[in-house]
């Protein structure tokens, strides 16, 4: 039980990473973003390939992987988002991001075969005992980073222009460009720091599971449950939505049966919804960063 | 006889932020008021709360007699309280004919009928010469100028027969040859029998076309009266030129 | 208005018609000389495309094996591979053309029990003998199809057997008193761990956890978590591959270690096991095989000789499903060796008795296709993935206890 | 609205008329399987059609309906032995309201939520849906799967009643539609995927219809799960909760064109053909995948409303006419 919750709580930093990605650019631009997971695993590939072809550790990589994702994030706001028309993006675009997460998906299969992979560094198994309890060194790890990329992400939106800019435009879409503020770079930088996240949780995520060119699924699936449950375009509500989901998970796994785990967060999810159509943190009208 | 509608001490807020603040506000039988009040004076807030499509945190709405403070929208609707909104929301894909239609109500037995049927043209038809929509009356009101979809709009709350229709701006943004059309059926239908509460910016309509006028300034209602007698009330140009 | 679009619909439906009624007449196999085409569907795309790849391989090796010397009965083997991207409606869209588009003499299967119960049917359905080195699931034989071969020693499910037979094979004190149970929820692995619990329950050893977990737990963390807590003297799994390797991780970070570890599958795998979990941690941890490098077994030599030829690395980076494809095609190439014909009737008769001598041992099959030998049981001992049960076949003996991780 | 009469039920007429008599031109088995799958997507395309398209709630769970009914029939041949081999069509009415009936409570719970919210709630429910289909072995049988007796059809004609069930669920479902497009439930429908709070100010039966279309789409959708189970004769719980089949649905409909009547037929002709003929002869290249999602791209960027409405507006680009649900009116342009 208390081991279940541990790795909860741990597992819930890289979700919780995942998710504000996802939440991030649903609050700037209402789209649903259904090539989070691919991009994850993208994240994941890309420093896979750093760590066996020139030995980089997976945690050190982060900060080339989120650099090429942020571009990648970048090119398809751009290329394939802004296009869309006003009237019916918020349909078309779970449409187009799902092609994005095939498309990945596919390039990825062609570039890494569809094995399993999984990046084995010299500590992957190392633990430390704490109190009788085992704390694995690498999800220790994984959970710092994830707080430390979280908070990154705070400062970003709290303290800087480009952050207020970006939570004008999640407030009001409207006033924000009367204020100046230019949609179409807000959105590119926004679609491009929510891949960036994934590329930060993939790395890590890599380290943890193994992982193919179709494990996006799986992945997608949680997370837009996590933000769903959270709020869409709540961070808070994404840090608050990982940890009930991997902590339930984890604890109905370990403490019941692993075979109704993947159900609990389902039922967590309707229960919320029932009473919150919008969420935990959801607002109605206006989105909250 | 008791006013058609009744506003009693209403108050909500967003958050920390109150919207109306114990507002009153008395509608008499077929009467033109308007509702007036600088930026941000909750002129729209109360519109929603009246209209149901916002519940009020205290005070009490009665429109022909009953309490109307917790009822639906559609309810309201059908005792005969409609409304128009400030950016004239029409079914941009529906042809006007289909959005008269749409808003004409019918029930259960009815919705497997046919998508227009011969009663249902007729209405609309009467309705689409009255406001001269004839030359596009089977285009998708998307095709529409926006004057236009401000017509339409007002057109098809008269489809249910309303005995109140509370119109936002009903004239905003819109060319002056309109303006005159839109008074014009204001006036048309105001001696028909329907009392109107008008939302408007523009002081030469309302000065034209209104007794009494409310006016409204953050969030509470700071004087009613004949539309002569406003702008020479101190506390009116006091919230038009103070604040 | 849209006219054009029923007249598009109008027309691609006439063209559909046309196209099929003109497929060709086709002649009903039989001439010599005419190359003899084998059509498969595997899976080289989606979930199962891993072993659908390794399958291909082993198909097309028996094929250039074969051809090199001869052929069969003088006709060329021509392989027909297409894709069914791990999905049941494909497999069956596939296979239907195979036999009656493209009328391939015969068909071999695809991956997986998932896969190859509808393609079966199919095959049935038009009187094709279908041999297939997966799908040995308890559901497949259930089908009681006459058609159909399962090319391995024994159904997916008794594989474990050899294991029972090892534990029983030891001195009562040598025994392990207790075992925890972790089953993968697929149609091998589950009932496999179920089949070996219940015999070593009847032989005594006590149960003190069982669990279930469903495919897609990327974590096993919480269960093998619960599982160290008792600590049981054997960790008997139901495993695939991915779960196999997430498992030994756990344990090694939760550092313990039981002194019997048997995994179903996964840890048989000889190149990505010790990749995916440190070569320091597989020593001694069991699992059954039917084919292993190294086999004394009939081909098994060539096989491996000219696998490494053609595909180049080691015997140890074989993987078994290229092995039971190969194996498939050694069955056909004896069928044709016995009785001079190469016909779907001559194969479906002929397989139903006698035993057929492979690289995955000699074979049998009962009247629903499954086949009555056992597997071997294979241990990692230092660094390499070893026979140690039964003793025919054994090149080492058993270690146990299993030693602590990290060698 | 005055359409050109006559001209829809010929066309309509014509198409089932070809789709009836076309296996007496003796089709080879293989086109027959090929057509028999299309058809399937083609009914459930046109089933997600009527929810997604017309009233705008995007589902992305629909498949979970398609295993229910995949495993009602299961179910069924758990207590029935076969005898005709007829039975589970005639079943299929029970498993279609049954399966209505279920997908009420769901509905009511599911679009108290809005667009993207309800889309990713559906998903939820497939996810749902799969999760019990593995665990609650004693009914489904679970991670072993569960098969059904091959039916007794002779192998000659072993396509024919499949295809024949099939053909009778499309003209339900495209007679359903046009039924939809022609009354009032339409209208109302159309209003809500505009602006479904004022609809629902002016006293548009919100509720209703919504949920109307939600229960008939579902419950066609489960009949295809029942034809599908039985035809394939073995099914899993990833296979009948696949979500590939969810999307496949919402693609075919898009690329054929949201609320209209042939579009989703036409995208799911389009789309399962190309799809499985090129599976096969391409043999698992793995540029697949890429090229389909790129297919996928292009068609939503260039042609945002699907190949019908775009092509229609191509041919009356003079009427400059937005032709969504609502027919397009007689007549030449606009005066």
């Amino acid at each position: 039980m208390v081991q279940g919750v541990i790795l909860g709580v741990l597992t819930a930093g890289v979700y919780a990473l995942m998710a504000s990605g996802q939440t991030l650019i649903f609050g700037i631009m209402r789209v649903v973003n259904m090539a989070q997971g691919a991009m994850v695993i993208l994240g994941a590939y890309l420093s896979y390939q750093l760590f066996t072809s020139f030995g980089v550790d997976p945690f050190l990589a982060i900060p080339a992987t989120t650099a090429v994702m942020f571009t990648v994030g970048v090119a398809v706001q751009l290329i394939f988002l802004r296009p869309l028309h006003q009237d019916d993006r918020t349909q078309l675009s779970v449409l187009v991001t799902f092609a994005v997460a095939l498309l990945l998906e596919g390039v990825m299969s062609v570039l890494w075969s569809t094995s399993d992979r999984s990046i084995n560094t010299g500590y992957v198994n190392a633990s430390w005992t704490v109190l009788g309890y085992q704390i694995s060194l690498v999800r220790l790890w994984a959970f710092l980073l994830s707080l430390v990329a979280l908070g990154l992400l705070h400062v970003l939106l709290r303290r800087t222009r480009f952050g207020r800019a970006v939570r004008a435009s999640v407030q009001n879409p409207e006033s924000a460009r009367l204020l100046g503020v230019d949609a179409d770079r807000i959105a590119a930088i926004g679609f491009g720091l929510g891949a960036a996240t994934a590329a930060a949780a993939g790395s890590v995520y890599g380290l943890l599971y193994p992982f193919n060119s179709g494990s996006h699924y799986d992945l997608i699936s949680q997370l837009l449950s996590i933000v769903v449950l959270g709020g869409l375009g709540s961070i808070g509500g994404a840090v608050v939505g990982s940890l009930v989901i991997s902590v339930s998970t984890a604890v109905v796994a370990s403490a019941f049966s692993p075979i109704w785990a993947p159900m609990t967060f389902f039922v967590v999810l309707l229960s919320v919804l029932l009473i919150r159509p919008r969420g935990l943190f959801g607002t109605a009208a206006r989105g909250a960063l | 006889m008791t006013p058609l509608l009744e506003v009693d001490g209403v108050s909500r807020s967003f958050g920390s932020v109150p919207a109306l603040v114990n507002a009153s506000l008395t509608v008499e039988r077929n009467s033109i008021t308007a509702l007036i009040g600088p930026n941000g004076s909750g002129k729209t807030t109360l519109f929603n709360v009246i209209t149901g499509n916002l519940r009020a945190d205290t005070g009490r709405v009665r429109f022909d007699g009953h309490d109307v403070t917790t009822a639906r929208p559609a309810a309201l609707y059908r005792r005969g309280l409609s409304r128009t909104y400030q950016q004239a929301r029409v079914f941009s894909q529906l042809t006007v004919e289909e959005n008269l239609v749409v808003a004409g109500g019918f029930g259960l037995a009815q919705l497997f009928g046919r998508r227009v049927n011969r009663r249902d043209r007729q209405r609309a038809t009467e309705l689409i010469d009255e406001f001269r929509l004839g030359r596009v009356a089977d285009l998708p009101a998307a095709e529409l100028s926006y004057g236009q979809r401000k017509l339409l709009e007002f057109a098809a709350v008269l489809m249910s027969s309303p005995t109140l229709i509370l119109l936002d701006e009903p004239t905003a943004g819109v060319n002056p040859v309109l303006i005159e059309t839109m008074e014009h059926h204001i006036r048309r239908l105001h001696a028909a029998g329907i009392t109107f509460l008008i939302v408007e910016h523009d002081m030469n309509v309302v000065m034209r076309l209104c007794d009494p006028v409310v006016v409204l300034d953050q969030g509470r209602e700071i004087f009613t009266g004949p539309p002569d007698a406003v702008r020479e009330h101190p506390a009116v140009l006091d919230a038009y030129l103070g604040a | 208005m849209s006219k054009r679009n029923g007249t598009v619909a109008v027309v691609t439906a006439a063209l559909l018609l046309t196209t099929g009624c003109s497929s060709p007449g086709g002649s009903a196999s039989g001439d010599a000389g005419a190359p003899l085409v084998i059509g498969a569907s595997v899976s080289l795309t989606g979930d199962f495309s891993d072993s659908g790849k390794a399958v291909q391989r082993g198909y097309q090796l028996w094929a250039d094996t074969v051809n090199a010397a001869g052929g069969i009965l003088g006709r060329a083997v021509q392989l027909k591979i297409v894709d069914d991207a791990s999905s049941p409606t494909q497999v069956v869209t596939n296979y239907q053309n195979l036999i009656n588009k493209d009328r391939v003499d015969l068909t071999f299967g695809p991956f997986s029990t998932l896969l190859t119960i509808p393609a079966s049917q199919v095959a049935k359905r038009y009187g094709y003998a279908f041999l297939a080195p997966a799908g040995g699931g308890p559901k497949m034989f259930e089908q009681n199809l006459d058609n159909y071969f399962f090319v391995q020693p024994a159904p997916t499910v008794q594989s474990g057997d050899v294991f029972v037979n090892y534990v029983l094979s030891l001195p009562a004190d040598r025994r392990p008193k207790t075992a925890a149970y972790a089953e993968l929820d697929d149609p091998f692995a589950a009932p496999l761990a179920e089949n070996v619990r219940q015999k070593l329950e009847a032989a005594g050893v006590r149960t003190v956890y069982k669990q279930v977990y469903p495919s897609e737990t990327m974590d096993l963390s919480p269960m093998m978590g619960a599982i160290a807590a008792l600590r049981p003297d054997a960790i008997i799994a139901g495993t695939q591959n991915e779960d196999a390797y997430s498992q030994v991780k756990s344990l090694v970070q939760l550092k313990f270690s039981p002194s019997v570890l048997f995994q179903s599958n996964g840890a048989n795998s000889p190149m990505e096991f010790p990749d995916k979990v440190g070569a320091g941690n597989t020593e001694g941890i069991l699992s059954p095989a039917d084919w292993f490098p190294g086999s004394k077994a009939p081909g098994s030599a060539d096989f491996t000789a000219a696998y490494i030829k053609k595909y180049g690395g080691t015997a140890q980076s074989i993987d078994d499903s290229s092995a039971e494809a190969y194996a498939v095609g050694q069955v056909i190439s004896a069928v044709a060796a016995r009785t001079n014909k190469i016909d779907n009737k001559t194969i479906i008769s002929s397989l139903h008795a006698g035993s057929w001598p492979t690289l995955l041992g000699t074979l049998s099959w009962s009247a629903n296709g499954a086949p009555s030998g056992e597997f071997n049981l294979v241990q990692w001992q230092k660094g390499k993935l070893l026979p140690v049960f039964p003793a025919s076949v054994a090149q080492a003996s058993p270690e146990a206890p299993k030693p602590a991780w990290g060698g | 609205m005055r359409m050109r009469r006559g001209v829809g039920p010929v066309r309509a007429a014509v198409f089932f008329l070809v789709l009836a008599v076309a296996p007496t031109f003796g089709l080879a088995h293989w086109l027959l399987t090929m057509l028999v799958f299309t058809l399937m997507f083609a009914v459930m395309a046109s089933a997600w059609n009527l929810l997604g398209g017309f009233t705008g709630y995007p589902s992305l769970g629909h498949v979970a309906f398609f295993g229910i009914g995949a495993y009602a029939v299961v179910l069924w041949f758990q207590h029935h032995d076969i005898s005709s081999g007829y039975e589970p069509f005639l079943l299929l009415p029970a498993i279609g309201l049954g399966v209505a009936l279920v997908g009420l409570p769901i509905a009511a719970i599911a679009m108290r939520t809005r667009a993207d919210v309800f889309a990713i709630v559906t998903i939820t429910l497939l996810f749902v849906g799969q999760t019990l289909a593995f665990n609650l072995r004693d009914i489904t049988g679970g991670a072993q799967g569960a098969s059904i007796v091959p039916a007794p059809f002779p192998a000659d004609s072993y396509e024919i009643p499949f295809y024949d069930a099939l053909v009778v669920l499309l003209a339900v479902s495209m007679g359903l539609t046009w039924a939809t497009m022609r009354s009032k439930v339409g209208l109302s429908l159309a209003a809500v995927r505009m602006d479904e709070d004022k609809a629902a100010g002016i006293g548009v039966r919100v509720q209703t219809v919504k949920l109307l279309a939600f229960c008939v789409s579902v419950g066609l959708t489960a009949m295809i799960g029942g034809i599908w189970a039985y035809y394939e004769g073995f099914i899993y719980p990833q296979f009948a909760f696949d979500p590939l089949i969810s999307v496949a649905m919402v693609l075919m409909t898009f690329l054929g064109g949201r609320a209209t009547l042939w579009g989703p037929v036409l995208g799911a002709f389009i789309l399962e053909l190309a799809q499985q003929y090129f599976a096969y002869s391409l043999g698992g290249s793995r540029f697949y995948l890429i090229a389909y999602a790129l297919v996928f791209l292009v068609v939503i960027l260039v042609m945002p409303r699907g190949i019908l409405p775009s092509v229609r507006d191509r041919l009356w680009r003079r009427g400059r006419r937005r032709i969504v649900d609502a027919q397009l009116p007689a007549g030449d342009g606009p005066l």
